[in-house]
């Protein structure tokens, strides 16, 4: 026994800990410093130099990160949403009306076995999921959310999307072939023939609107719908919408259309065998997938981030704090106590329950909100984006819950009354609506 | 090394014999039993052509209704052949009957067709007061068949939402138990219990209306048309619903008759043949209502026959609670029934079909021979004929639209 | 179906937003209790009348008409002489013994606590009256009492707390304080090294078993 | 209940039925002999006059001394069942002829008489056990066949291994059990 190890023993377990970790941090700090004092000024200088790159993964971070919450809300709206179709109360014990029961889910998918059967070929096992994700969260980089709010802006963005929407089947295909279940392999050979059928009246029902807005990009396609209800593109081109909105739930896997996964058919199609998280990463993906199609609609036929009518009466801030000049420190040092007092105050008077610091709490809480709620305001009046964002996340989340509405409503199409629509009336309508298109263009610009 | 065939190695296949590698335990994923073929028929059945596979639909599907294992054998997504396994929920209820007395023996009947328990309790009791030449009073049999009716509704209505759940929809089977759960408490009041009644005594009925189930039936039966015919505005109009059950699984006359069905998927081909008209019992001689028919003798003509059949029996609801005689609910019986020796069948229309008992007594407290008869045994067996050349999706739809139970299946 | 395509499933989707802001019919159970009906017999219970005594009187018939045997069920006759008992024969009281109660988890009968015997409390009540009914000559009481009894049984104890009104307690350590009262019959108190009556019994069943197993005597009934 | 049936019933087949036509409530009941199975049912199933075309029911039915396949069929002609009791299956060996050439519904249910009493029915494609698992050697429905709890009526006061209990007939235990006291 050393003189070290006797200091150790003798140490508790969070001394332990301490020892260790403290000459650890300092190590590495000191490393870290070092690094950025001899490499620092390089990659600063690369990053400046190459600032779309820098932008490219920070959108592809922050969409990444963006899904998670996104997919847990239209989870929690399905199962809430079909409940209260079904006369049920649906979830209501975890959180405020429940709303933390889809986190919770996914605290449990977590926590599951993650289970790979016996002959599965484990490779493609593995990758299908990330793959299918992964596709989804790639298409979501070109959508604009609002002015400036976006991933990147492609001069070819729609074929981009449709690309990586194309993707997704091969995740599909990966999964259904690699569980080594049969009905894993049904699944997923049909949601390529579903997937591929669809794709094409998908595309070429947007070809009216590309004619029509004179770009590929999805942004410009946007900017092009900017004025009223009466300038977005669902009035031009109905038929198109209609088409698209039919070929996009087949694409999402969504009923009518999923065949993929009808658990009252082939159990769970291509998602039989997959358990834990690989599973939460398909279940995921199609809520994903369900906001992107939602939003594709948004951009493509509702005029995006364009609000339905012309505000009459611009209202434009001139606010300049800076021209207080000294007055703005008082301002920022006297101002909320000023306020939270007198938002106080009252409670006080009026009840004489409350004792003066129960008041001051509330007037401090009541002045919270309003600062919150100012602060938003101005945002709201000042800035595009905020506008441009909360009209796009009103009319998409109008679709998802049409989407989950269409879900509790409508049961399930055959596989071959599915290829057969798809064929014979999707394919026939959307060429016509090209052809129509193309043919008003050309007499218009004449 | 020896030569093993398909069947020895599935013999091994769940042991941990070293001797049968992994290759040909893979091989053995095939749900082929793991023994010789018993007849032509199951050879050939398990005997692949090119292109086929055989997949194993079942015991714990979520939509076998049931555990029943389907083996499809399949050419894509065709259904080429197919092979109902039965037996899991295989009770010897008959063994069990012939074991017990006559009072016991109505228990053991009870859990049959646990969706409309009290027609399985009325076709033996019927079968024994013809062995005891029992007179049931008047009133008891109003009390039968108003409760049997409400029952045939209970069941009818579920079958709207398992058929509805089995074609991909989600809320029809909720809204379904709703009315099913109101039927199902009323039940409970008169009965005492909610699912498996045991209510019908020999000569009798065990209980008296009263006051809260009167009550609750007058609520419910003031509601009861509009809320079914709301229910039902789901998915008798939907595209998608009518274009997948219309022309599936379709059933001749010839071919029904054949195939011994009765009830509800005998009347959808154009035979109205019902036990309460053709055969009548009870009161049901004098009461009025309709049998409907239907021609089609498709999924969609059974769904919309047995639609029909609950406004019917609303009908007779309405005149059983009109015509309810006074006078006493069970006939005068000793403790210990000792029937002569004899042979009694009885036989009743369920809202499957054709329930039947046929009983053997030999002076005995105990019946000698008691056989049941099942009418979604015998509807079962058609899915031999009608799911080849379809889906696979319609495998579901077409086997919950003959509405088998499992429990009367296997007995 | 329609003429115009879709408008069934127009329909079916405003029937479904109709009902999305109907009241809900699901029970928020546990909050909310079920209704249960009068009539509801899915547990089974025994009644008590308003005596607290239990209403059931051992007929039997409930267990007769069982049919899976599910209930068993003992008692005594209607002369309180012979134990009845219905049911599978694990459940027989021949089959609980201590060693089986323990294991299963019962509580074990304890030979303290076992009943006490009934007597003649005549003699008792005309001690009680000579001297008075006064606790304070309990031991004067008592004497008479082992002198009448040959010992001092349990009732009269019991009687004797019942009559003067001291505690039971009381009576007792009087009793056990002298050691010229006893508490057992004079010969079971000479007999008390020996093997308790128990024990006894269970040599003759065993014994019996032997012989019947060992083919000297048939036994006359089943063998639990 | 009908007379005429009755009449008509004797004046058909006389001499091929092996007992008296019985009537009884709403029920009447002729039995035959097993060889003349699909003869008679033919007749009954396509003559104009009797016209039974629905096989409600197909039982098996163990007498204790032989075997029974009950049938139980309706026609429109007559409001009344009419049972059908080909009689005489030896125990050791049963076997009737199958009616699933009339009546292919019939299959399962002769299937589930095969499985209960061991009836073997000459002409049904599929004569496999339904309910008990294909490994099963007994038949569950035989007189012979004691349930374990059943211990009263069992030789020996004890239960008898349910695989000895199919299989040729044991004259010595079946008389044991006929004599045996129901205590």
């Amino acid at each position: 026994m050393t003189v070290v190890g006797r200091t150790w023993e003798r140490l508790t377990i969070p001394g332990k800990i301490l020892a260790v970790v403290i000459p650890l941090g300092a190590v590495l700090t000191a490393g870290l410093a070092l690094l950025i004092a001899l490499i620092g000024g390089a990659v600063v200088q690369f990053l400046v130099d190459n600032l779309p790159l820098v932008r490219f993964v920070v959108a592809a971070t922050i969409v990444l990160l963006m899904t998670v919450p996104s997919a847990f809300l239209i989870i929690y709206m399905e199962m809430k949403v079909i409940a209260l179709m079904n006369l049920r109360y649906g979830p209501d014990r975890v959180g405020p009306f429940g709303s933390a029961l889809s986190v919770v889910h996914g605290l449990k998918v977590l926590m599951k076995e993650d289970f790979t059967p016996t002959s599965a070929d484990v490779p493609v096992f593995t990758l299908a999921p990330v793959v299918v994700y992964m596709s989804s969260v790639m298409s979501l980089l070109v959508l604009p959310f609002a002015p400036g709010i976006f991933g990147q802006d492609f001069n070819i963005g729609l074929l981009y999307f449709f690309a990586m929407g194309g993707l997704t089947v091969v995740g599909l295909l990966m999964a259904g072939w690699s569980s080594f279940n049969k009905y894993s392999l049904l699944g997923g050979l049909r949601s390529a023939a579903q997937v591929v059928s669809y794709e094409i009246p998908l595309t070429l029902s947007v070809v009216g609107v590309v004619l029509l807005a004179g770009t590929l990009s999805i942004n410009k396609i946007v900017l092009g719908q900017a004025g009223s209800v009466l300038d977005w593109y669902v009035l031009r081109q109905p038929l198109a919408f209609a088409i698209f909105f039919i070929a996009v739930t087949a694409e999402a896997n969504r009923t009518p259309f999923d065949l993929t996964e009808a658990d009252s058919e082939i159990v769970a199609g291509f998602a039989t065998e997959y358990s834990g998280m690989r599973f939460g990463f398909f279940f995921f993906a199609e809520y994903v997938n369900v906001f992107i199609a939602s939003g594709l609609t948004v951009a493509l036929f509702m005029g995006g981030w364009n609000a339905p009518f012309n505000w009459p009466w611009p209202v434009t801030v001139g606010l300049d704090p800076g021209g207080l000049g000294i007055g703005l420190l008082f301002l920022l040092a006297l101002g909320p106590p000023v306020v939270i007092i007198v938002l106080g105050l009252p409670f006080y008077l009026l009840n004489s329950q409350v004792k003066f610091w129960q008041a001051l709490i509330i007037g401090f809480v009541l002045f919270n909100l309003l600062a919150v709620a100012a602060v938003l305001g101005l945002a709201f009046l000042s800035f595009d984006w905020v506008v441009g964002l909360l009209w796009f996340m009103g009319k998409t989340y109008v679709f998802v819950f049409t989407f989950v509405w269409m879900r509790g409503t409508l049961p399930r199409v055959r596989i071959d009354q599915l290829m057969g629509f798809a064929w014979k009336w999707l394919l026939p309508a959307s060429l016509l609506n090209l052809f129509v298109t193309a043919g008003a263009i050309l007499v218009v610009n004449k | 090394m020896t030569t093993r065939t398909p069947y020895d190695i599935a013999a091994h296949a769940s042991s941990d014999d070293p001797r049968i590698t992994l290759e040909e335990q893979l091989g053995t994923f095939e749900p082929i039993p793991p023994y010789p073929p018993r007849t032509e028929r199951e050879a050939e059945f398990y005997t692949l052509r090119d292109g086929e596979m055989f997949v194993n639909m079942g015991p714990q599907h979520p939509s076998t209704h049931g555990v029943l294992r389907v083996v499809l054998k399949i050419d894509g997504e065709k259904v080429v052949d197919l092979d109902p396994v039965l037996g899991y929920l295989h009770r010897g209820v008959e063994k069990l009957c012939e074991n017990a007395d006559y009072h016991q023996a109505i228990c053991y009947t009870d859990p049959l067709e646990y969706i409309s328990s009290l027609f399985c309790e009325w076709s033996p009791v019927m079968a024994f007061e013809k062995l005891l030449d029992v007179q049931v009073p008047r009133r008891a049999e109003y009390i039968r068949v108003l409760a049997g009716e409400l029952n045939r509704i209970a069941s009818h209505a579920l079958f709207m939402g398992w058929f509805a759940l089995d074609l991909g929809g989600l809320t029809p089977i909720l809204w379904s138990f709703i009315e099913r759960d109101e039927i199902v408490e009323m039940l409970a009041a008169l009965t005492g219990q909610r699912m498996l009644f045991n209510y019908f005594r020999i000569g009798g009925v065990n209980g008296d209306l009263n006051h809260e189930f009167m009550s609750r039936l007058g609520t419910w039966m003031s509601k009861a048309t509009s809320q079914i015919n709301s229910n039902q505005a789901l998915l008798n109009e939907n595209e998608i619903f009518v274009r997948r059950a219309r022309g599936l699984g379709v059933i001749d006359t010839a071919t029904a008759l054949n195939m011994c069905m009765t009830g509800p998927n005998l009347r959808a081909t154009g035979v109205p043949f019902d036990v309460r008209r053709a055969h009548p019992y009870s009161i049901y001689p004098e009461l009025d209502f309709d049998i409907p028919t239907r021609v089609e003798g498709d999924c969609l003509a059974r769904y919309l026959l047995r639609m029909d059949e609950i406004k019917q029996s609303l009908r007779i609801i309405d005149q059983c609670l009109n015509e309810m005689p006074d006078g006493p609910i069970m006939a005068k019986l000793p403790r210990l029934i000792r029937p002569r020796p004899g042979r009694a069948y009885a036989a009743i229309e369920g809202p499957r079909g054709q329930y039947a008992t046929y009983a053997i007594s030999d002076g005995t407290d105990q019946p000698y021979r008691m056989r049941i008869h099942d009418p979604s045994f015998v509807h079962l067996q058609t899915v031999g004929l009608l799911m080849p050349g379809n889906l696979i999706a319609d495998t579901m739809a077409i086997m919950a639209s003959l509405d088998p139970v499992m429990g009367g299946v296997d007995k | 179906m329609s003429l115009i395509p879709g408008l069934g499933l127009v329909k079916g989707m405003a029937l479904t937003l109709r009902r999305f802001f109907q009241p809900k019919v699901t029970h928020l159970w546990p909050e909310v209790p079920a209704e249960i009906s009068p009539k509801f017999r899915g547990r089974l219970q025994l009644l008590y009348d308003e005596h607290g005594t239990l209403k059931c009187e051992t007929c039997f018939q409930c267990a007769q008409a069982c049919p899976i045997e599910c209930i068993d069920m003992g008692g005594v006759d209607t002369k309180g002489r012979y134990a009845v008992h219905w049911g599978a024969s694990e459940t027989y009281g021949e089959r609980r013994e201590e060693s089986a109660l323990r294991r299963s988890g019962r509580t074990v009968p304890d030979v303290a606590y076992e009943h006490w015997s009934p007597i003649d409390l005549a003699p008792v009540d005309a001690i009680l009256h000579d001297a008075d009914h006064d606790p304070k000559r309990l031991l004067e009481i008592l004497g008479a009492t082992q002198a009448a009894y040959g010992y001092l049984p349990v009732a009269a104890l019991k009687r004797i707390s019942f009559g003067t009104g001291a505690w039971y307690a009381m009576v007792y350590g009087t009793a056990t304080y002298y050691d010229h009262l006893r508490f057992e019959p004079p010969a079971a108190a000479a007999a008390a090294t020996a093997p308790s009556s128990r024990g006894a019994l269970e040599g003759d069943y065993l014994s019996g078993l032997d012989q019947a197993i060992s083919g000297a005597t048939k036994p006359a009934g089943r063998v639990h | 209940m009908d007379r005429a049936l009755r009449r008509r019933l004797e004046a058909r087949f006389g001499e091929r039925l092996t007992g008296p036509v019985r009537q009884r409530h709403d029920e009447t009941e002729i039995r035959i002999a097993p060889g003349d199975v699909p003869e008679i049912l033919l007749a009954l199933h396509d003559e104009p006059e009797l016209r039974f075309r629905m096989l409600s029911d197909l039982a098996g039915v163990d007498t204790g001394s032989a075997m029974q396949v009950v049938y139980h069929l309706w026609s429109d002609t007559s409001g009344d069942w009419l049972r059908v009791i080909a009689d005489g299956l030896s125990r050791d060996d049963p076997r009737a002829p199958s009616v699933t050439f009339l009546w292919k519904g019939a299959e399962w249910m002769e299937r589930e008489a095969y499985d209960m009493f061991g009836i073997t029915f000459e002409g049904n494609r599929d004569l496999r056990r339904i309910y008990m698992p294909p490994e099963y050697t007994s038949f569950p429905l035989r007189k012979d066949f004691f349930l374990p709890d059943d211990a009263s009526r069992s030789p020996g006061g004890g239960v008898r291994p349910m695989e000895q209990t199919h299989g040729p007939t044991n004259a010595e235990a079946e008389a044991h059990i006929r004599q045996a006291p129901a205590s």
